[in-house]
């Protein structure tokens, strides 16, 4: 009894610490690997257009600090406001189709016919009708994100335990009460996986978008340094978006522990 | 130590209102397109009775369940009478406590809010529920445990947490479905004992599902036997062993000549749904 | 004073090839003269004449000649209203100690071009000088002038302002040779100004405004030309600045080279479009002639005296 | 009586056959009411009649492409499986390689488009390869998460009948990964489509993502959009080829 | 009748090459880090001996089994003497049928390429392999079912496809880790007479896993009551009942004092394990 209490108090900072070390331990990796390629590349010699040296790349970051960071502010903005809406409208329109069959049945079909499209062929068409405001490309980075949520939640909505759901009905609950206090939970786990899919998506919508004619972002840094063949500054776009994208997924996970702290492994 | 002697079948007539069971099954039958899985329950339960039920696998005993806990309609001609009124089962949904064959605990909810889960659907107070909740733990061996969640308990310590949320439901008929069968045979053990003791003192009536024969007489008041599928009541004996019951009771000779009945009884249902193939 | 809205579509991201544009703006010409403007860059798979036909812009600065044409042959509402590019921006370029030392060469060389207009400047070029191009080697042409430096290609495409400075740098410039369209009897203007139809016909007054405070810029823009690059790497500071610096000498050299020497900045030059526009019909890339007059109309750059079109 | 709103109704292809329908007939009703221009927004019908008189260039890069994502995704999805081969096998590695598979992952595959680009040209191995990336991490996940399946009872049981490492890969592991490995193939195939379009757009010498950057270029946006309907109707066909493959494999479920 | 009458242990010495003990366990301990499993395990087991062992949760059974099979290597100084021999454990690995806890059936298998796992590893004619488990199916129940999916089959019937596979493995030893713990009461009944059937047939050794005393006595000669954790051999009864044994056996007084003396001693291992906290 007395281990177990001792265990109860040391979970919280066990917790905290726990978020701390592996960004930590992260961090000491990345140094070490962007030292071995760098010791690499004057090793071998190998030619900056091959592969430029870290160095290289993140002194032209410190160079110009301002324009990568406000590139990644707008990526990272368009991607939360894209992701945002694309998680809530995907989870609201997965609860909505697990209710009613005949709409999920009519216009689920249509959503998967239109994840095969890229993006990248009806840009003109985003611009014409959202312009190259950032709403532009929250709008494709919702249109990349809403989906797997949505799968994942129906996916989620079925796993539940059908022998649960009688357990609920027998004590009274309503359909409403079934959804809010079994069917979503469960589906929890399965929304998260799915949102994790999307941060990375979301992210290459924002960085597609912004290939529709714009002033700021690392998808138009990325342009920039590629029409220049300057494969450092392609570097230097390639790293914010690795620091963004893990930063979203690292955001993801910790949402994840706090949220499916049962691990998602039900009974 | 004399009173709960004369506790179980004995006491019945003083217990209720009228004479009138608390259940009372005839014709039931239920029929899932091809399968028929009842077929003619004749059943009665007084209240604060204990009764068990046992019977090959698949033979409709959580079909049965299903329907006295308002999940499934009987077929027609079924004549199902609760509380001395003839209902449709769907009536019944929030009227029984019922308890699955699993524990079903809610991954995202804590030892109290699994409890309480029945209490919030009726629409209680939470923090009134939640504070009966912490007052039934120690009952159930739980003490200490509110804030846990059901992956950090062990497999008896789940079913316990089931069935308290099944007591917290505070109906007067409890449906138990195979609670332990998911135990091992020790941990088992220990849990019958318990929970004679807590339906002792709680006195509620309960409908007991077992495969378990030695779990079945050391339980019940009355042991009731069913046939394969289609299944029926195929034996019902009345447990005149003393209360509260002990460990020892189950290599006491009433006991073991109750159970060599019992067993012969199950034996032929059973060899029906083996068949010879399966030896 | 009520501004009115308009935007200004480029071909591709801000860089000294458009300074003028910013130039303008930052010195407030455009709004003297009524405009609120708004710059929005292109992009790959972007089509100016696309936007501003549909009024998702009003005014472009579209890829050139051609792309106008195009545009016009599918019945796009819009109309060029001046011609930044004189003279061709491309070259084709080989190696000076290569196999390929005249045009002769290119017979058995292997080439690669864009297909997005500068290729019809090659063909053109090949035809006029009797070359059968059916019989080339004549590849698309990726993002990267590696292929050429690395020797896999002879012969490379690239604009005087932008690729063929990382040639300058990679290869240098006394390695290279230099085929200018315009010595081979070809030339085709790029860069063009348009505007959609509905709004030149409703505000025929912006569209001058817009073209005066055009020419101020740019001609600011020559007068000061550090300034203009502080503007421009202010505006994307990821860019090199003496690359830049060499890209404005260059557009400065484009923009007042042929008819713009006497006429000024933004002349259309109707001799060079149609020699242009019979190239495209010739190889039946238009499926017949184009109402010239109709698509590329000069009365905006006309109305600004030519003096007020040239640096001083 | 019990009616369970998740399972598919018998009506479940009708009315996704309608809902279709019921979008093409309002695209086409718009594009007429309000005479759109094919730059806006062409008629379905007028993109249909294309798929006809454009069959050849677009039957030819549909292959073009199909064939790159196909190679991509082969590759892609070989790549994935060894790493997470190798991770199951040497239980070291998985330090290493889970978050730098990650962290990789978390970058846009199109950010590394100019690189793959500079590096492999404009030619189909470019493509192949930015499929194979973008390929290679859902299957190194899946595939993981198929091996990490693997009972470790079921290894114990195989060690005490004497087997050697090679027949417990060969008659546990990978079998017990398989429905997963599967599913993350099937998840694939859509991606290594779009990617290689969208690649192709980038520079290329042929294929679907060319079609719609040349048609563009042209302005012919009835061109666009056959080609992009054409790439729906393959990554679909993709997708139930795949879909068909996993069933008869995995016929156990 | 009278021949099966004198089988068991009385029979063993004759049996024997040299009175030689297949297994020899001596002061077997094993410790997992901070957890000490087991703790001076002694065991012999004889050629043809059919022992059980039961013990609370825990206790280190299945730990036992894995040093047995080969899979763990038990702590220094601990003694393990396989057919007269000192070994390590993994030089058992191959030598022993070990059944695991659950069926662990490879769902891509059907019944015969279950069953035949051990000879396909051990290099052995496929086809020859198939056509000898053919042969099998029908004692074990299984005849018709060679081609069917594990998922196609009931629980029993999974469980007599691993046993099969076990009986295919041919040692002399077989570990048998509660081969019935997860069926229900009845269907376990019928499995556990016919796999005395089955053994009484193949003459093999038998160690046998099982949380249930009445198991426990039916199928062995010998029960052990295992210590809780780390785990012992508390307690070693031979047990006297004639062979073949019949369902009724259970009733028999013999049983009923055998079972009672096994039951206090496991209630009383059970309850360190227990503890007060949890009833
Ligand atoms: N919803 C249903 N649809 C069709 N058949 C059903 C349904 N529910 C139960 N059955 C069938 O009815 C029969 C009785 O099932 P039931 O679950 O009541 O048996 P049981 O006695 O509880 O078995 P067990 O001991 O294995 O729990 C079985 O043959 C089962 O397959
Ligand atoms: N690989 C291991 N690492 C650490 N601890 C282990 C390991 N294997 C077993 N243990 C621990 O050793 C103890 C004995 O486990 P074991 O599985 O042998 O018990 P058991 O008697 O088979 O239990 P059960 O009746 O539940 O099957 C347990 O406390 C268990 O947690
Ligand atoms: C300002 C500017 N305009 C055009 C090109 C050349 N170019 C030729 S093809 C193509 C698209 C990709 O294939 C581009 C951009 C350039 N480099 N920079
Ligand atoms: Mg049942
Ligand atoms: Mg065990």
């Amino acid at each position: 009894m007395t281990v177990q209490a001792n265990m109860a108090g040391a979970q919280p900072m066990a917790r905290r610490f726990g978020a701390v070390l592996p960004l930590l331990k992260g961090l000491v990796a990345i140094a070490a690997v962007l030292l071995a390629v760098e010791l690499l590349v004057i090793a071998f010699g190998i030619r900056p257009y091959v592969l430029p040296r870290p160095s290289a790349v993140i002194e032209a970051v410190l160079r110009t600090p301002g324009a990568y960071r406000d590139a990644m502010i707008r990526t990272g903005l368009e991607t939360l406001m894209g992701f945002g809406a694309g998680a809530l409208f995907g989870i609201w329109i997965g609860v909505a189709f697990s209710r009613l069959r005949f709409l999920r049945e009519t216009i689920f079909p249509i959503f998967i016919v239109s994840q095969t499209i890229p993006v990248i062929a009806f840009g003109a068409l985003v611009v014409m009708w959202f312009g190259n405001t950032i709403l532009a490309k929250a709008v494709i980075v919702f249109y990349l994100t809403f989906f797997p949520v949505t799968v994942n939640c129906l996916l989620g909505m079925r796993a539940v335990d059908q022998k649960q759901v009688q357990l609920l009905r027998s004590f009274g609950a309503s359909d409403r009460e079934i959804m809010r206090k079994l069917r979503f939970p469960t589906a929890l786990p399965h929304i998260f996986v799915a949102l994790r899919i999307a941060s990375a998506l979301g992210l290459a919508g924002a960085v597609v978008g912004e290939w529709f004619g714009d002033t700021t972002g690392l998808g138009v840094l990325l342009l920039q340094g590629m029409y220049a063949e300057n494969m450092v500054a392609i570097w230097a776009s390639i790293l914010c978006s690795a620091v963004l994208g893990i930063a979203f997924f690292g955001a993801i996970g910790l949402a994840e522990k706090r949220i499916v702290f049962w691990g998602g492994e039900s009974s | 130590m004399n009173m709960p002697m004369t506790y179980p079948s004995t006491m019945e007539p003083a217990m209720t209102p009228a004479d009138e069971p608390i259940l009372d099954l005839r014709k039931l039958s239920k029929t899932f397109g091809e399968v028929q899985a009842l077929d003619g329950v004749d059943l009665t339960v007084q209240p604060g009775e204990f009764v068990t039920v046992v019977g090959p696998s698949g033979c409709g005993k959580s079909t049965l369940f299903n329907i006295v806990s308002g999940l499934e309609e009987p077929d027609n001609g079924s004549v199902l009478r609760f509380e001395g009124q003839s209902v449709h089962a769907k009536h019944l949904l929030g009227r029984v406590s019922f308890m699955p064959q699993r524990d079903l605990l809610l991954a995202w909810r804590n030892v109290i809010d699994n409890a309480i889960l029945p209490l919030e659907i009726e629409g209680a107070n939470k923090a009134e529920a939640r504070a009966e909740a912490q007052r039934m733990l120690p009952e159930f061996g739980l003490a200490g445990f509110a804030d846990k969640y059901p992956h950090e308990l062990s497999g008896g310590m789940r079913q316990r947490v089931a069935l308290m949320r099944t007591f917290m439901f505070k109906r007067d008929l409890l449906l138990l479905d195979e609670p332990f069968g998911a135990l091992d045979a020790l941990t088992r053990t220990m849990m019958q004992r318990w929970l004679l003791e807590v339906w002792q003192k709680h006195k509620r009536t309960v409908l007991f599902i077992t495969h378990d024969v030695d779990e079945a007489i050391f339980l019940g008041d009355k042991v009731l036997v069913m046939t394969a599928r289609p299944g029926a009541i195929k034996l019902a004996r009345t447990v005149d062993l003393p209360r509260p019951r002990s460990a020892d009771l189950v290599t006491s000779p009433e006991f073991i000549s109750l159970k060599r009945e019992l067993l012969d009884a199950i034996e032929e249902e059973s060899m029906k749904t083996f068949g010879p193939a399966s030896h | 004073q009520d501004l009115e809205e308009v935007s200004l579509r480029l071909k591709w991201l801000p860089q000294a090839q458009f300074v003028g544009f910013y130039m303008a703006k930052a010195k407030g010409y455009y709004e003297d003269e009524g405009l609120d403007l708004t710059i929005n860059p292109g992009g790959p798979n972007l089509l100016t004449e696309n936007l501003v036909a549909t009024g998702a812009d009003t005014f472009g600065l579209s890829g050139g000649t051609d792309s106008v044409f195009a545009a016009i042959e599918k019945g796009l509402p819009i109309t060029c209203i001046g011609i930044a590019h004189q003279e061709t921006p491309f070259v084709f370029v080989s190696k000076a100690d290569g196999p390929v030392q005249e045009i002769a060469d290119f017979k058995d060389a292997s080439i690669t071009t864009w297909f997005t207009g500068a290729n019809y400047v090659l063909f053109g070029m090949l035809a006029a000088n009797d070359l059968d191009r059916s019989s080339m080697n004549i590849q698309p042409q990726q993002v990267s002038v590696t292929p050429f430096v690395d020797g896999q290609v002879d012969v490379v495409t690239a604009t005087r302002y932008n690729e063929y400075y990382s040639l300058m740098t990679r290869v240098g410039e006394e390695n290279l040779k230099r085929f200018v369209p315009e010595d081979y009897g070809v030339s085709f203007p790029r860069d063009t100004l348009i505007v959609g139809n509905e709004f030149a016909a409703e505000h025929p007054e912006l569209v001058q405004g817009f073209m005066r405070a055009t020419v101020k810029g740019w001609l600011d823009t020559f007068a000061d030309k550090e300034a203009a690059i502080d503007l421009i790497m202010q505006e994307a500071p990821t860019l090199e600045r003496p690359h830049q610096e060499f890209m404005l000498d260059e557009i400065e050299k484009i923009m007042l080279a042929g008819a713009a020497a006497e006429q000024g900045l933004f002349t259309i030059d109707m001799d060079a479009v149609e020699s242009a526009h019979q190239i495209l019909v010739d190889y039946d890339v238009l499926g017949g002639p184009i109402d010239l007059a109709a698509a590329f109309d000069s009365q905006y750059v006309d109305a600004i005296p030519s003096a007020e079109r040239l640096p001083e | 009586m019990t009616y369970d709103p998740m399972s598919p109704s018998q009506h479940a292809l009708a009315r996704g056959v309608f809902g279709g329908l019921a979008l093409f007939a309002i695209w086409e009703l718009a594009a007429r009411l309000f005479d759109l221009p094919s730059y806006i927004l062409p008629a379905v019908s007028e993109i249909i009649a294309r798929f006809w008189t454009a069959r050849a260039v677009l039957g030819e890069a549909a292959a073009y492409t199909l064939g790159e994502a196909l190679a991509g995704y082969l590759l892609g999805g070989a790549i994935g499986v060894a790493l997470a081969l190798a991770v199951t096998l040497v239980p070291q590695l998985r330090k290493v390689i889970v978050p730098a598979a990650t962290a990789v992952n978390s970058v846009p595959v199109v950010a590394f488009s100019p690189l793959i680009l500079l590096w492999f040209g404009m030619g189909v191995s470019s493509k192949i390869v930015m499929v194979a990336v973008a390929v290679s991490f859902t299957m190194f996940v899946s595939a993981l998460a198929g091996f990490d399946r693997v009972d470790e009872r079921s290894v114990n049981l195989m060690r005490s009948f004497g087997a050697s490492r090679a027949a417990i890969l060969w008659k546990l592991r990978l079998p017990t990964a398989l429905p997963l490995i599967l599913s993350g193939m099937r998840l694939s195939t859509v991606r290594s489509l779009i990617v290689a379009i969208v690649t192709e757009m980038l520079g290329a010498y042929g294929g679907l993502g060319w079609v719609i950057y040349q048609a563009v270029i042209v302005i012919d946006f009835v061109q666009v959009w056959a080609a992009i309907f054409v790439a729906s109707i393959a990554s679909l066909g993709f997708f139930a080829v795949v879909s068909f493959l996993e069933r008869r494999l995995v016929f156990w479920r």
